[in-house]
């Protein structure tokens, strides 16, 4: 655990996001689930995200709101970087969009063809 | 405010955005009141777009500097900006054009719904933005807003295959935005910033593994966009079986996005130029192969699709890889808007047509209009003239050569030809395997026909009329002589208006045109150019008085005829390498329509398409060669090309062989001859197989002689030309199809005059332009004599003739006369030309030529007296005993060909004296006459002193023997009384020897002419085939595994360029 | 199985890739260019304390407003999706799986707690929300959370009542009067200050104070209106996958 | 001028009377010769005269056609016209006839002249064996051609001229310089050659003249047949005069013609009353083997040994 202690906290978070990636990844390919491999795609997603949020951090630093708590003055050296936050918003919402549009198919297909399993819907090849 | 408010929002390129959101947020309010009102809002939405992009383009062009659009009022890097610059203004107005078109088309789709109309409208607005922005992570945005409103159009028709298409789709994008998005963080962690152009100004702080997989990172998510092999299954299922329109605007527009959105974020990708350029190339290449074995419309829609973009991307990347960035309006915007339109058409007209096997498109055989849309798409996609791609296409493989690409050059024009052929096969499919123009048989069903209102094809007209007009202008850019090398469309244009008028109306009304159009331009040439301008439209015009023998309706070939005279023309015209190119394209594109009008034209028409494409992508290459060595465009140049002038020898001569039929690649000259129309056969034969004598003539003067370097492949085109003559009288003699026969012998007689050519010695060229003439005349005599016989025994097979000397004495005279001016048996034309050529070969030591030459004239006369003896001779089939000469019409022009064979056989100096001047140029003159004796190192000839000998002993006899006869009884016997062991035959068929007639040649030395070649090319096509089974085998349907290989992409990527060290 | 080994294998090597950047990825400790100059300068050019709204509504106001129109297309394509089949001439499997979806049977009532705790809650998540995008230039939060809040309250609600009426025409009217509102604001930005979706079109007023930041409120307020109902849409078409008219 | 032309006419006719008689009196040596063979007496040596003015004089014919008309017609005019461009005295201007017009190549061309409007004839007159006949002949001469073919072009390199004048003026001043010592490859592709264009067997099939009506001149009789019969005593006579120029030194005078041709013809006689019929495509392989294998060798030969 003090291997771990040691390591910067954002590193941390960017490993936590890639395996998280890495195990979405592996559910998409492996599940044969629609809606698992949207569970999948989720997982995945949110690691991105949380690799995101990792590359903004600033060593010791805060949330970037200037206010009492953190003087304009002092405001550089205390906060973390703003801009991965808002991205990462704009992803989330993103990934929640394609995420509806994901499940909805997913409904969709259910209805027409009675089952969810992607290895079904293969009429279309060569 | 108000004028203020229209010039700075609305026709400000902002603009597009302000009214495709504000339209897009209004339109379910505008729903609920009326749903009329909102269609209307969405097309005035997306036609403002169209005029914002294209007002805004224009300012451009004259000169406006490129606009940027800052954001938040606050200076980028720190604000998103985007940019409207002519790239972008070209790509906006083009996407934006094609999404007006395609919403036309989906209309009734998209007004169901009107989540669908702004679904569609804010589809069009995120491809502009990912067009517009520079920001990297804005561009994520656009392509995400494009992707969703892609999936849910995708969706809108929600039967089982789309939505599994739908959802493999999704996978698949979504993972790779998954990984353009890890990139941006990472960019965005090592540079500090997200505007684009400040990434590339800070470029070097890229660095490192992160660096380095960042950037591969978001270059490969957004090639895998583009649908590379073989990660692009997913789009296939879209392309195969969303709703026409939507697969459109994905394939054209969405495309279009992603592509250019590469096109920005490649400065930063300097070192991945090789692998961009290698992927683009694998999948224009790959995609083209697959799609030979592709059935199903939409699905060979979309390996063009892919294959295309695949090319798009190639040629990005090398003309960066080049610096030839100057090159990309014109290269890549020329490949891209011709992609865009024309593919955007074919998916419309598949969706008006719909008919997804390839093989039920004969559902519109019987519509012209249809047709003709059908085919204009598949030539402009393809890169025919006048098209956009032509030019492009023309100016990638210059710059490449130019480069020194050689490798790429082969890759784009393998890929184009393989292109070809299934678009072609497809379109082999539209016309009807069968149609009979000639309506004898009424009794062949004809397959229910598509119903299509004029409204539904109204984006692909404008499409059309679109390519058109961006071709001309393009051709414009390229300095190519206008109007005059687009006369042979404008007439074509113009007797295609007139094409509803009565059959020989129309045919006069086209050799008017053609007479003045070909005069017009031809008048002010010289030299050879003059010489063979007589022979071409002179003698197109000609052979085309007899195409007034038909009355009936022949929709389509008096325009095609009059656009592939006038292309001769052009060809003759040309100054550069690039008008004779136009030219050849374009004569290469209306022969090949007009085989397809013949009665079962439609499959070797394919064929004969292939060849000369093929040849014609030799010739291509041969001048991209010439043009890297000299730098220069000018046919007369081509003689400054330093060491390569052999390569390029070689190469130009291989496409003219081909287009000529040559040994080995002759396979689609019998099919293609024997089925086009018996008139336009003629044509092909006499006429047009002359620009391929041309164009080795041009070639040998500009390269063979003017240069000092000896030329080996001289010697090899010598062999070729002379296994050509030798193989086509052998293959001549065994054929029992009148037609195919006299092709084959006009294949054979072709290769004489390569060889002629080959010689490059005076006597050689003489005696190649001599038998030129000659093969103009004897087979321009030939195959009108057999369109008469066509005409009135509607029969095509030699032993179900025989016995018409007695009905058609004229033709049979015509005939004779022509086969022994062909012969080359004294006195006639043809003996000059074998005498000559025999001297020039002797002359220059080629011996075994010479005996091949001697040979193939001897094997000759079988298959001419065949043709004599099994058609005109024997018994007489007894239902031909009421059968007329042949039209007049038909006649006249053999009469007047055989009045010249007769006047150039007494005095050939008339002829040998302007064609000797023509070389004079580059060879002097060689001949020496003494009188009317020409005399040679080696013989003389004394032409009219022949011709006297000869009428002398000839008419002696025959004096003699009409004097006996004064003293005989002449009896006139019937048909049937012959010596026949004292009895009288029952048939003619029993006694008619026609069928199999040299059966004993076939024994003694048939074996030469098995179908070698025919073999070869079917096992060519067989493997191609296997080859695409193969490829495709990753197209298992699977979403899972498309996914797999996404991620395989962005690995393969990773370890290919440089792997995980470093 | 074989195929499992492959994506096994793909997936290490993916892991490698990852571990690369990984292990050269050193924390950052001073703020990035783009960052630096937002914190030093943003308080005052734009007057919002929140920096990362500040960078979310002005600085990257044009990704904000894609993120809202993503949002939009993905409702609206959720809608075209879930549509009830209507016509007759539609795939006849589907006809039937619809039919089949509605004689399902109800829905099994929700427990009595739950319905209570709704009936309480509601309001105040409801005002949550709205606090939320309210104060989302001065503190943590702004549009889209507030939003998504306000959705979690129609969450609650279709728990709790499934059978519960969310009115369509309401949601579409808020739903497109706000984005256009969105957008003219953004219009408003080149007209009156100094570009597209500049928030300096009002008075920037107090900084710190709930009306300051320019338009930035105002904006929220579209969005978080926006996102509310979007993604109240959203849920209630998954309820019932049946939209009628958008 | 004009004059000029009627003497060359008067010469020429003079030229074509006595090359005709002396292939008249040739075709009834062979008949006799394979008589004597055979064991029988044989015909007088007037007797292909008799047949010709016999068959002359009919009083009645059949016409098939036009075509059919003219073929006698286009047959004998191809047969006085290949001796019409050949020298057949060298160093006499009596008997050098035409051969000012065209030089050797003219000559093998113009013999396709006769055949082909024979064969034309033939064809009209609807009789199956002709056209078969005519099949036959015309694969077979694609066939002996290319030895032929291949000695005159080693031929042509040797003496550098398509003259035929020229190549008897090389061969003159001693029998060491006739072709067939000189260039006894080519003579022996040629010699071959020269049996299957003498038709006599074993490669007659074509015209079969032991059987009864079988080949081209099936349904022709009478003027017609006369005609026929006189070329064909004309044209061999024709051959052997080429021949005799272009390999064996040609003649000075009347009596070294007719000793050389002579001596020609024998080599096709004794080799035709040896050797059975071949059929046509045995004919026609036979001649694509050795004959043109040693035609091959005669160009390498006269490329190699004859030119500087």
């Amino acid at each position: 655990m003090s291997i771990l202690a040691d390591l910067p906290i954002s590193l941390i978070v960017l490993c936590s996001g890639l395996g998280l990636v890495l195990i979405g990844l592996w559910g998409m390919l492996t599940q044969r689930n629609m809606i698992r491999m949207i569970v999948g795609f989720s997982l995945t997603d949110t690691g991105v995200h949380m690799v995101m949020v990792s590359i903004g951090y600033v060593t010791g630093g805060t949330a970037p709101i200037i206010n009492d708590a953190v003087p304009m003055a002092d405001a550089v050296n205390r906060v973390v970087d703003p801009v991965p936050s808002a991205l990462v918003l704009t992803a989330i919402v993103i990934g929640l969009g394609v995420t509806a549009v994901m499940l909805s198919y997913a409904v969709r297909i259910y209805k027409a063809r009675k089952t969810l399993m992607i290895d079904e819907c293969t009429e279309s090849k060569w | 405010m108000v004028s203020s408010f229209f010039s700075d929002i609305l026709l400000h390129p902002l603009g597009i955005y302000v009214l495709a959101l504000g339209a897009g947020f209004l339109i379910p309010l505008f729903d609920r009141a009326h749903r009329g009102s909102a269609v209307l809002v969405f097309f005035a939405a997306l036609a403002g777009m169209v005029a914002i992009a294209g007002l805004n383009l224009l300012a451009i062009v004259n000169g406006a500097p490129s606009i940027d659009i800052e954001t938040a009022g606050i200076a980028p890097p720190f604000s998103i900006n985007l940019r409207f610059g002519l790239l972008e203004g070209g790509f906006v107005l083009a996407v934006n054009t094609a999404a007006l078109l395609a919403a036309w088309h989906c209309l009734p789709a998209l007004r169901q719904h009107a989540s669908a109309l702004l679904l569609f409208l804010i589809m069009v607005m995120g491809i502009n933005g990912m067009i517009m922005t520079r920001d990297l992570f804005n561009l994520f945005i656009f392509i995400e807003i494009t992707s969703i409103a892609t999936y849910a159009l995708i969706g809108m028709e929600r039967t089982g295959s789309v939505l599994a298409a739908g959802f493999k789709y999704i996978i698949a994008t979504s993972v790779a935005t998954t990984f353009f998005l890890l990139g941006t963080i990472f960019i965005y962690y090592q540079v500090g910033t997200l505007n684009i152009d400040d990434i590339i100004v800070h470029a070097d702080l890229i660095q490192g593994p992160i660096g380095f997989i960042a950037t591969l990172f978001v270059l490969t998510s957004l090639l895998i966009e583009l649908k590379p092999y073989p990660a692009n299954g997913w789009g296939l299922d879209v392309y195969e079986t969303a709703h026409s329109g939507i697969a459109s605007l994905i394939s054209v527009g969405v495309s279009a996005g992603v592509f250019f959105a590469i096109y920005k974020v490649l400065p930063l990708m300097d070192s991945y130029l090789t692998s961009i350029a290698f992927i683009g190339g694998a999948t224009f290449l790959v995609s083209n192969i697959i799609g030979l074995k592709q059935d199903n419309a939409r699905r060979l829609l979309g390996y063009s699709s892919i294959g295309q973009m695949g090319l798009l991307t190639l040629a990005l990347a090398l003309l960066l890889q080049l610096e030839a960035s100057s090159q990309l309006v014109l290269v890549v915007g020329g490949l891209f808007i011709n992609h865009m339109l024309a593919k955007a058409g074919l998916f419309w007209l598949a969706g008006i047509i719909d008919r997804s096997q390839l093989k039920d498109w004969c559902a519109i055989a019987q519509r012209p209009g249809l047709l003709l849309l059908l085919g204009i798409m598949m030539a402009a996609l393809i890169g025919l003239p006048p098209f956009p791609g032509f030019w492009a296409k023309w100016q990638l493989v210059m710059i490449l050569a130019e480069g020194g690409q050689y490798l790429w050059i082969a890759v784009v024009l393998i890929g184009s030809l393989l292109e070809a052929a299934y678009l072609f096969r497809w379109f082999s499919h539209a016309r009807g395997t069968d149609n009979n123009s000639m309506g004898d048989s009424s009794t062949d069903e004809v397959p229910p026909q598509a119903v299509v209102s004029l409204a539904q094809q109204l984006p692909v007209a404008i499409a059309t009329l679109l390519l058109f007009v961006i071709g001309y202008v393009m051709a414009l850019a390229m300095n190519i002589e206008t109007p005059g090398m687009f006369l042979p469309l404008l007439a074509g244009f113009a007797l295609w208006l007139i094409d509803g008028i009565r059959g020989r109306l129309k045919a006069l009304a086209m050799l008017l045109v053609v007479g003045a159009g070909g005069y017009w331009l031809t008048n002010d040439l010289d030299g050879i150019n003059r010489l063979f301008s007589y022979l071409l439209v002179g003698g197109g015009l000609l052979v085309s008085i007899a195409v007034m023998y038909r009355n009936d309706d022949r929709r389509g070939f008096y325009p095609l005829l009059a656009v592939l005279l006038l292309s001769l023309a052009v060809l003759l015209r040309a100054k550069t390498s690039l008008e004779f190119f136009f030219g050849w394209e374009l004569m290469t594109l209306s022969s090949y329509l007009l085989v397809t009008l013949g009665r079962n034209g439609v499959k070797p028409a394919l064929n004969y398409l292939l060849f000369s494409l093929a040849s014609a992508y030799f010739i291509l290459a041969g001048f991209a060669l010439a043009y890297a060595a000299s730098g220069s465009l000018l046919l007369s140049d081509l003689g400054n090309s330093g060491d390569s002038i052999g390569l390029i020898f070689s190469l130009l001569a291989i496409g003219f062989v081909i287009k000529m039929g040559g040994f080995g690649v002759h396979i689609w000259l019998p099919g293609a001859y024997a089925e086009a129309d018996d008139d336009f056969t003629a044509l092909l034969s006499a006429v047009v197989s002359k620009a391929g004598i041309f164009g080795l003539v041009l070639i040998a003067a500009n390269l063979g002689v003017q240069s000092d370097i000896g030329l080996d492949p001289t010697y090899v085109l010598g062999w070729i030309g002379i296994l050509t003559a030798t193989f086509g009288a052998l293959m001549a003699v065994f054929q029992e199809d009148i037609k195919r026969m006299v092709a084959y012998s006009s294949m054979g007689q072709l290769g004489y005059i390569v060889t002629g050519i080959a010689l490059m010695s005076h006597l050689g060229w003489v005696s190649a332009l001599y038998m030129t003439v000659n093969h103009f005349l004897f087979k321009g005599i030939l195959f009108l004599s057999i369109a008469g016989i066509v005409l009135r025994t509607n029969e095509r097979m030699m032993y179900k003739m025989g016995g018409l000397i007695k009905n058609m004495p004229f033709t049979f005279v015509f005939t004779m006369i022509a086969i022994i001016a062909m012969s080359g048996v004294p006195p006639l034309t043809g003996f000059g030309g074998k005498w000559m050529l025999f001297n020039a070969l002797m002359d220059k030591g080629w011996y075994f030529i010479a005996a091949f030459a001697f040979f193939s004239s001897a094997v000759a006369f079988l298959y001419m007296f065949r043709l004599l003896q099994t058609v005109f001779l024997g018994q007489r089939k007894l239902e031909h005993a009421q059968l007329r000469e042949a039209p007049a019409i038909l006649l006249a022009p053999q009469f007047i060909m055989i009045a010249a064979i007769m006047v150039i056989s007494a005095y050939p100096r008339l002829l040998l004296d302007p064609l000797s001047a023509a070389i004079d140029p580059w060879i002097s003159n060689t001949l020496v006459w003494e009188g009317f004796a020409l005399q040679t190192q080696y013989g003389y000839w004394n032409a009219p002193m022949i011709m006297a000998v000869v009428g002398g002993v000839w008419m002696v006899p025959l004096i003699i023997l009409l004097l006996v006869s004064l003293t005989m009884k002449i009896q006139k016997v019937e048909q049937f009384n012959i010596v026949y062991a004292a009895e009288r035959p029952h048939r003619p068929e029993d006694t008619h020897f026609a069928y199999n007639f040299f059966a004993h040649y076939d024994r003694a030395i048939g074996f030469l002419v098995r179908p070698r070649a025919t073999a070869f090319w079917n096992a060519a096509v067989e493997w191609s085939h296997t080859l695409a089974s193969s490829l495709r085998v990753f197209y298992n349907g699977n979403g899972q595994t498309y996914a797999l290989f996404i991620l395989m992409y962005f690995v393969a990527m990773v370890l290919f360029n440089g792997g995980l060290g470093s | 199985m074989i195929k499992r080994i492959f994506i096994f294998l793909i997936l290490a090597l993916m892991a490698m890739i990852f571990f690369n950047l990984a292990t050269n990825y050193s924390e950052n400790t001073e703020l990035s260019r783009l960052g630096h100059y937002y914190v030093e300068t943003g308080p005052e050019e734009l007057g919002a304390p929140n920096l990362v709204t500040a960078v979310v509504v002005t600085y990257r106001g044009l990704d904000t407003l894609g993120e809202v129109t993503v949002l939009f297309i993905s409702a609206a394509g959720v809608g075209l999706l879930l549509r009830r089949t209507r016509r007759k001439d539609d795939d006849e499997d589907l006809e039937q799986g619809d039919r089949a979806e509605e004689t399902a049977g109800t829905h099994k009532p929700a427990s009595e707690i739950v319905e209570t705790a709704t009936e309480l809650l509601l309001p105040m998540v409801i005002l949550f929300g709205i606090y939320v995008f309210l104060n989302g230039h001065l503190s943590p939060g702004g549009g889209f959370q507030g939003g998504a809040i306000i959705a979690s309250g129609t969450m609650f609600l279709l728990l709790a009542l499934p059978e519960s009426h969310i009115s369509r025409l309401m949601i579409a009217i808020i739903e497109s009067l706000s984005g256009f509102s969105y957008v003219i604001v953004g219009v408003l930005g080149v007209i009156m200050a100094g570009g597209f979706l500049d928030n300096r079109i009002m008075d920037l007023g107090t900084y710190g104070s709930l009306f300051s930041a320019g338009a930035i409120p105002l904006i929220y307020v579209f969005v978080g209106l926006k996102v509310g109902f979007e993604l109240s849409a959203v849920l209630d078409r998954f309820r019932k996958e049946d939209t009628g008219p958008l | 001028m004009i004059a000029e032309w009627i003497g060359k006419i008067g010469n020429f006719t003079l030229t074509l009377l006595i090359v005709t008689a002396y292939g008249l009196f040739m075709t009834a040596f062979i008949e006799r010769i394979i008589a004597k063979v055979q064991g029988r007496i044989g015909i007088p040596y007037w007797q292909p005269v008799i047949n010709i003015l016999k068959n002359f004089f009919k009083r009645t014919a059949v016409s098939h056609g036009y075509m059919f008309y003219l073929g006698p017609v286009f047959r004998i005019a191809g047969g006085i016209g290949t001796l019409a461009f050949i020298p057949v005295i060298y160093g006499s201007e009596t008997f050098s006839n035409f051969s000012m017009a065209g030089d050797l190549f003219l000559v093998i061309y113009f013999m396709f002249f006769g055949q082909l409007g024979m064969a034309l004839g033939a064809g009209e007159s609807g009789h199956p064996y002709s056209a078969i006949g005519i099949a036959r002949g015309l694969s077979q001469m694609t066939a002996y051609e290319v030895p032929f073919a291949l000695a005159v072009i080693s031929i042509v390199i040797q003496y550098d001229t398509l003259s035929i004048t020229e190549i008897v003026a090389a061969q003159q001043g001693g029998w060491e310089n006739w072709t067939v010592f000189t260039n006894w490859v080519a003579t022996l592709a040629a010699m071959l050659a020269f049996l299957g264009m003498t038709g006599y067997s074993p490669f007659d099939i074509f015209l079969a003249p032991q059987e009864i009506p079988i080949g081209p001149p099936t349904e022709f009789h009478s003027a017609y047949l006369s005609f026929m019969s006189l070329n064909r005593a004309l044209f061999g006579a024709t051959k052997l005069v080429l021949f005799m120029n272009l390999f064996f030194g040609g003649a000075t005078g009347l009596l070294e013609l007719m000793i050389k041709t002579w001596l020609i013809y024998m080599v096709a006689i004794v080799i035709g009353v040896s050797f059975p019929r071949f059929r046509v495509d045995q004919a026609i392989r036979f001649f694509f083997k050795i004959p043109t294998l040693i035609g091959i060798m005669s160009i390498v030969y006269a490329q190699m040994m004859l030119t500087s």
